[in-house]
């Protein structure tokens, strides 16, 4: 390896959760370090730090993506809902509360990512089934649950949503 | 009168035996009375003034906190057996 | 990660100057699931990434009838997936481009990253070699083109020179009764590592096979098209005989080695089960029962 | 499902846990959340050899780095003495070898070794500096397996180790990689098998494995120049840390502060401490705080695992499947240090089985891997795994059902173990017979190429200490202040169990996890023994309340305390007033005079209560096995359990499922692959398979209520035995669909395959 150099410091413009802003950031800092260490959204949890866990799942101009595995520098002009941006001023989203009721989380580090990741499920396919819900929630890891009241509360917010819309 | 289990590998002090009788009000007096019967033997299940960091008095099956202050009441039985800890569930 | 600088040119000869300039240090960041991972655990000596997601050419899906399929090389998975005519020409490709990791990398990660990753295990490669797709090239020469099964020479490494990256893949375009599977082992649901993967292509003359190629991938340096479980296809009618013909020889190509992800005899004997479950779902989707 | 009522209000109801809302809107602070002004960020340098002395270590380049503050060596951490030692629960930890694993001193044990640390004003430039700290090794041949480690011809990983016997404390003359030998005998094993008239003695090999909390282990310090050290971390244990770190450094308990943050998992393995030390030495160099995060590689290779094992199991029965001899021999990996949970495993083995003539021998043995860590029922999985493999055999050649057999031998109350301890209240048998009168069990498995599997486990559960602090608030509402750090809903379940005693709504009861500082000493989260203990505390800081509330209530009526009496409703009722009625006043009533009539009151518990009762759990599972690809798919999987009373009952499903999906992992996919140097292959998410929402289906659970009765709410401990029986159900499941025995996890395709191609090659 060569020898360390030092790094530029950019400034990056993106929407996020809604707010255009600009932050600061380090030229080698991947989207899950510059939302964590530079803007404080430490909601967005890391977890293995190379696409393996889904702990870090942000939408990213309206796809799922894992923010370790985007360059900061990427997202110039982008739009970027984090977990911080799921809940609105009308209170919880249905997946949130569907996670509370369901008791569908335990240490709550994976959470996050989950309740990212399964809004952008809904958001295609409102009422899933669960091969489907299970499907796409393959890419996101969780230690405590087993998945099973995971999988019940997503269909359950989509049930919800069924009978709201 | 408490029923002491002896480990295996602490039979040789008690005459081959897997279980002595012994009085006592506490497990320090346990001990104590033990070792009247079974020479030697205390020296095997204390360090110092406690019990060995790697052994555990157990009272009915139960390993309380109070080391050799543990009360021990009439007809108890007494484990010697390795202190071990637990995981953790979350 | 090492300190990176980060550039996005505006036309495909900015990126080759970019490239050429930047030297072994220079990488083309696609979608960058896999290029991250390799910088940020100081596996690849990288020092500048070209982001080469705004350039049209490299974005674009195109299909004509005539010219067949054009996929931009950073277009990621997920676009694949979803476009009309790859749905109704090319269910090989959504195979593979529904498989790469889960929707979060399928979000960000290409088929033609995929290919330039030049993985043994890669998901996206066998499907393309089976397409006989055609790889097109930029570089300080200008344009090239290289077919799919020449495109990697190594785990890891691949036909590129300095300065040059991969623009686009084009597929041919579909020609008559024909279709095409991919199939991958893996030893959990999703989010691993084939131990092995397939895929096939099959063309049908009537009630015979008019021409197959078949792909095998994660059991040698590189993913292999097997001409001989091809040969071992065309010509006949498709049967049980010719499948397991086709598949001894994906068996009898297969140069696999031992390592954490599989044996040399599970890869071997998983070579013939999946080219043999690919020759049927490819039968199935040209209509040829089986 | 739940299979009794209970005269409860609160306890068995499903509330909204209190911590929910900040947990599913991103605001939860967990320990790598933490920003102090003027951080620095640290990193440890780590041995990338699993064997060897180290000879130097040279830090200049990276010191000399902009951005550098500062680089820690073992030389900075006091030496400890192999017999000093720390509390860790129940038992003691010596803390020679906490140190040594820590950080190396002079030699590296194990590949991820923690050889130095360095911290920097940035998280880029502090990875940056890592390349520049240069270590020169002299390499040593690793010891990679127990059973070459036990041989007395393998290289010595330490030279100073002699095997101790357990019983008798003597300590062998030669030096060994075995640390301890464990015996536990009962009965006349020898009579015990001349009796038999089958007899199956069998060996199971398992590899290590590990905890896989999705959150990486943390830990910021910040030494002020007073001499208090403040850590904020990631921690099972915040007092067990507090004094850890009070031994390694050499500081007082009095000086250090332990602040825990949300844990993002832990099953054991966020108990030891790792980056605390380092990061306060660090803290202390800089007059810095400084934090430090652990990458998912380091987790893997330099945290956790739990042992490898090799199990011997010989089982002896009557015709008529009476089980009458059992002889055990359990060889757990230690890694590196000593201390695998095999005393566990000696104790566990059996136990769910009652067998008149026993004999086990456990030896904890080094290699070169990282030094294991509890998880989850430590020890127990594996030695189920054997056990009730052999009983499927057993029942196979006796043509018996499996339950059928557990049944006939199912440890009752008064069942003795080998240690001699008698068993009181225990739901063993209701676990088995809640199985065979499932829907699932009764339901016929069809189809080819599937099978069922059953097994039934144990696990012994731990009680410990645990403080409580409760004060009313006027408007009617209670402020628990707890030191347990709530890993999978223990907020909830205390929180309940006070609601419960003071008969109010659980929401009324709003709980706080606090630091060292702020609330009594409370042992570890662990042994599944936090709903058990914590909300022992609880329920006497509510008696205590309860008392007080009584008590002011007396005086604000002017009558004797003793004629005031605190009702289950939240009712306190007294004498006969002037009108004739009976005086009485709500809960939230008195709560919001309290100011007025003397001042708010806090109730308070230091408890420890021994009497954590055993649990355990029968489980079921179908699977169907590829027989292309000997890839095995779980179709449908049951969990009965005995767990005391369900003090939440969905959170107590949640830990069943949990144990289940760790289980399924550990006996399907997941193991620590090594190679010849001892270097792990496969340290991530990506090669360290653990399941996927993908792999597993829904998880039934059958939630059998056999009350503590040594818990004033019934309470046993949940969270651990759910992992004891998956392995040996799901192996006799592969076994019933594949006709094979599979001795050794995991059961991945591969080993599948070997098995059903034998001829191919």
């Amino acid at each position: 390896m060569r020898a360390a150099a030092g790094s530029r410091r950019i400034v990056v413009g993106a929407t996020i959760n809604d707010e255009p802003q600009e932050f600061l950031a380090d030229e080698r800092d991947s989207l899950l370090e510059a939302l964590r260490e530079r803007i404080g959204l430490t909601g967005v949890k890391e977890g293995c730090n190379n696409g393996n866990c889904g702990a870090c799942t942000v939408i990213l101009d309206g796809r799922l993506v894992c923010a370790c595995l985007v360059m900061a520098a990427e997202v110039e002009g982008s739009a970027i809902t984090t977990i911080e941006g799921i809940a609105s001023s009308e209170g919880l989203h249905p997946l949130q509360q569907a996670f509370l009721d369901d008791a569908a989380l335990q240490c709550g580090v994976c959470t996050p990512g989950f309740i990212v990741a399964a809004k952008a499920l809904l958001d295609v396919n409102p009422h899933p089934a669960e091969d489907d819900v299970r499907l796409w929630l393959a890419g996101n890891l969780c230690r405590c649950t087993g998945y099973d009241k995971i999988v019940q509360a997503v269909l359950d917010a989509a049930g919800d949503g069924k009978e709201s819309a | 009168m408490a029923r002491v289990f002896i480990p295996a590998t602490l039979r040789d002090r008690c005459d081959g035996r897997s279980e002595v009788e012994v009085e006592g009000a506490t497990l320090r007096q346990i001990v104590e009375n033990l070792d009247a019967a079974c020479p030697g033997i205390a020296a095997r299940i204390l360090e110092g003034e406690a019990v060995r960091p790697d052994l555990a008095l157990a009272v009915n099956g139960v390993v309380g906190a109070e080391g050799l202050l543990e009360r021990v009441p009439d007809g108890a039985e007494i484990q010697i057996m390795p202190a071990i800890a637990g995981g953790g569930a979350g | 990660m090492q300190a990176v600088k980060y550039a996005r040119p505006s036309s495909v000869e900015e990126a080759v100057e970019l490239l050429e300039r930047g030297g072994a240090g220079a990488r083309v960041l696609a979608g960058g699931t896999d290029l991250i991972v390799l910088a940020r655990e100081r596996r690849i000596d990288v020092d500048l990434l070209v982001d080469v997601k705004a350039l049209e050419p490299l974005t674009a899906i195109r299909y004509d009838p005539a010219d067949g399929l054009t996929i931009g090389a950073a277009a990621p998975c997920y676009r694949i997936a979803a476009h009309p005519a790859v749905q109704e020409h090319y269910p090989c490709l959504i195979d593979c481009a529904t498989l790469i990791g889960g929707v979060a990398i399928q979000g960000r990660a290409s088929l033609g990253g995929n290919l330039c990753n030049a993985s043994p295990a890669g998901d996206g490669i066998p499907a393309l070699i089976a397409l006989g797709t055609a790889v097109e090239i930029a570089g300080p020469e200008g344009r090239r083109t290289v077919a799919a099964e020449q495109f990697c020479t190594g785990p890891g490494r691949n036909v590129l020179g300095s300065g040059e990256f991969v623009v686009a893949l084009r597929a041919p375009p579909p020609d008559g009764r024909a279709g095409a599977a991919f199939r991958r082992f893996i030893p959990r649901g999703e989010m691993d590592i084939a131990v092995t993967n397939a895929a096939v292509h099959l063309r049908f003359d009537g009630d015979r096979v008019g021409d197959a190629r078949v792909a095998v991938g994660a059991v040698a340096p590189r993913p292999l098209l097997v001409a001989e479980a091809g040969a071992a296809l065309a010509g006949a009618p498709l049967s049980e005989a010719t499948i397991e013909k086709a598949a001894a020889a994906a068996r009898a190509a297969a140069r696999p080695i031992d390592d954490m992800r599989g044996t040399v005899k599970q890869r071997r004997h998983l070579a013939g089960v999946l080219v043999a479950r690919c020759i049927r779902i490819a039968a199935e989707r040209a209509g040829v029962g089986p | 499902m739940v299979t009794t009522e209970k005269p409860y209000k609160v306890v068995g109801t499903r509330p909204i846990r209190p911590d929910g809302t900040d947990k599913v809107t991103g605001r939860a602070n967990y320990g790598a959340d933490i920003r102090l002004p003027g951080m620095l960020y640290g990193r440890v340098k780590r041995s990338p050899i699993a064997h060897g002395t180290i000879k130097r270590i040279d830090a200049s380049k990276a010191l000399a780095l902009a951005g550098v503050r500062a680089v820690m060596t073992a030389e900075d951490l006091p030496r400890k003495g192999r017999r000093e030692f720390a509390p860790l629960g129940s038992v003691k930890i010596s803390l020679a070898t906490l140190s040594g694993n820590v950080m190396a001193r002079d030699k590296v044990r194990y590949e991820g070794h923690a050889v130095a640390a360095v911290c920097a004003t940035d998280p880029h430039i502090a990875e940056d500096a890592l390349e520049l700290i240069e270590v020169e090794y002299e390499e040593l041949p690793p010891v990679l397996h127990a059973d070459e480690a036990m041989l007395a011809s393998a290289p010595l990983i330490d030279e100073a180790l002699h095997t101790r016997e357990m019983a008798t404390g003597e300590s062998a003359e030669e030096p060994s990689n075995v640390a301890m030998h464990f015996v536990a005998e009962m009965g006349d094993v020898e009579a015990g098998f001349a009796e038999a008239d089958v007899v199956l003695e069998r060996t199971f090999k398992t590899q290590m494995v590990h905890q896989g909390y999705i959150e990486p282990h943390n830990a910021t310090a910040f030494w002020r120049q007073d001499g208090g050290l403040e850590i904020w971390c990631s921690t099972q244990a915040t007092f067990v840390m507090r004094d850890h770190l009070a031994g390694l450094l050499e500081h007082p308990v009095s000086q250090i502060r332990v602040t825990p943050q949300e844990i993002g998992g832990g099953f054991g393995g966020k108990i030891s401490v790792y980056l605390e030390p380092l990061a306060a030495v660090l803290s202390r160099k800089t007059g810095k705080p400084v934090k430090m995060t652990l990458t998912r590689d380091e987790v893997f290779r330099a945290t956790g695992p739990t042992s490898g094992t090799a199990i011997r199991v010989k089982l002896g029965a009557k015709r008529d499947g009476t089980l009458v001899a059992a002889a055990g021999e359990l060889v757990y990996e230690a890694g590196a240090f000593p201390g695998s949970p095999v005393a566990a495993g000696v104790r566990c083995i059996f136990t769910a089985h009652a067998i008149p003539n026993q004999r086990i021998d456990g030896y904890d043995v080094l290699v070169n891997k990282p030094k294991v860590q509890p998880y989850r029922a430590p020890g127990a999985p594996a030695a189920c795994f054997a056990t009730d493999s052999v009983m499927d055999e057993l029942a196979e050649r006796l043509d018996l059902d499996p339950i059928a057999l557990r049944l006939k031998n199912a440890a009752v109350e008064g069942t003795r173990s080998a240690d001699g301890a008698a068993f009181g209240v225990i739901g063993s048998r209701d676990c088995l017979e809640a199985i065979r009168n499932s829907p699932h069990y009764r339901s016929e498995l069809q189809g080819p190429n599937r099978g069922r599997g059953v097994a039934h486990g144990y696990w012994y559960n731990a009680g410990l200490e645990s403080s409580a602090y409760a004060s009313v608030n006027s408007d009617g509402t209670v402020a628990l202040v707890l030191g347990s750090p709530d890993i999978g809903g223990t907020r909830a379940s205390i929180a309940m169990q006070l609601a419960e005693t003071l008969g109010i709504a659980a929401e009324r009861v709003i709980p706080q996890v606090v630091d060292t500082d702020s609330v009594g000493f409370t042992s570890v989260t662990g042994g599944s023994r936090t709903a058990f203990a914590g909300g022992w505390a609880a329920h006497e800081a509510g008696l205590d309340l309860r008392q007080q509330l009584a008590a002011r209530a007396a005086k604000i009526w002017g009558v004797e305390a003793e004629q005031v009496r605190y009702r289950d409703d939240a009712v306190i009722v007294g004498p006969a007033g002037e009108d004739g009625g009976e005086r009485s006043i709500t809960f939230t009533e008195l709560a919001a005079k309290l100011a007025s009539t003397g001042g708010m009151i806090v109730g308070r518990a230091d408890s420890n209560h021994a009497s954590a009762a055993p649990t355990f759990a029968t489980h079921l599972v179908d699977v169907e096995v590829d027989p292309e690809t000997g890839k095995v798919e779980v179709l449908r999987y049951t969990a009965a359990q005995d767990v005391g009373t369900a003090i939440h009952p969905s959170y107590v499903e949640g830990q069943i499922q949990g144990g289940v999906s760790q289980g399924v992992g550990w006996a399907l996919n997941e193991e620590y692959r090594f190679d010849e140097k001892g270097r792990m292959e496969n340290a991530s998410f990506l090669d360290y398979r653990m399941p996927t929402a993908l792999d597993l289906p829904m998880i039934e659970t059958v939630l059998v209520e056999v009350p503590n009765p040594g818990h004033p709410y019934g309470v046993r401990g949940v969270g651990e035995v759910p992992i004891v029986p998956p392995l040996a159900a799901v192996a006799n499941a592969v076994h019933a669909a594949t006709g094979h025995r599979f001795t050794e996890l995991p059961i991945s395709p591969g080993a599948v395959l070997e098995k059903l191609l034998p001829g191919e090659d």
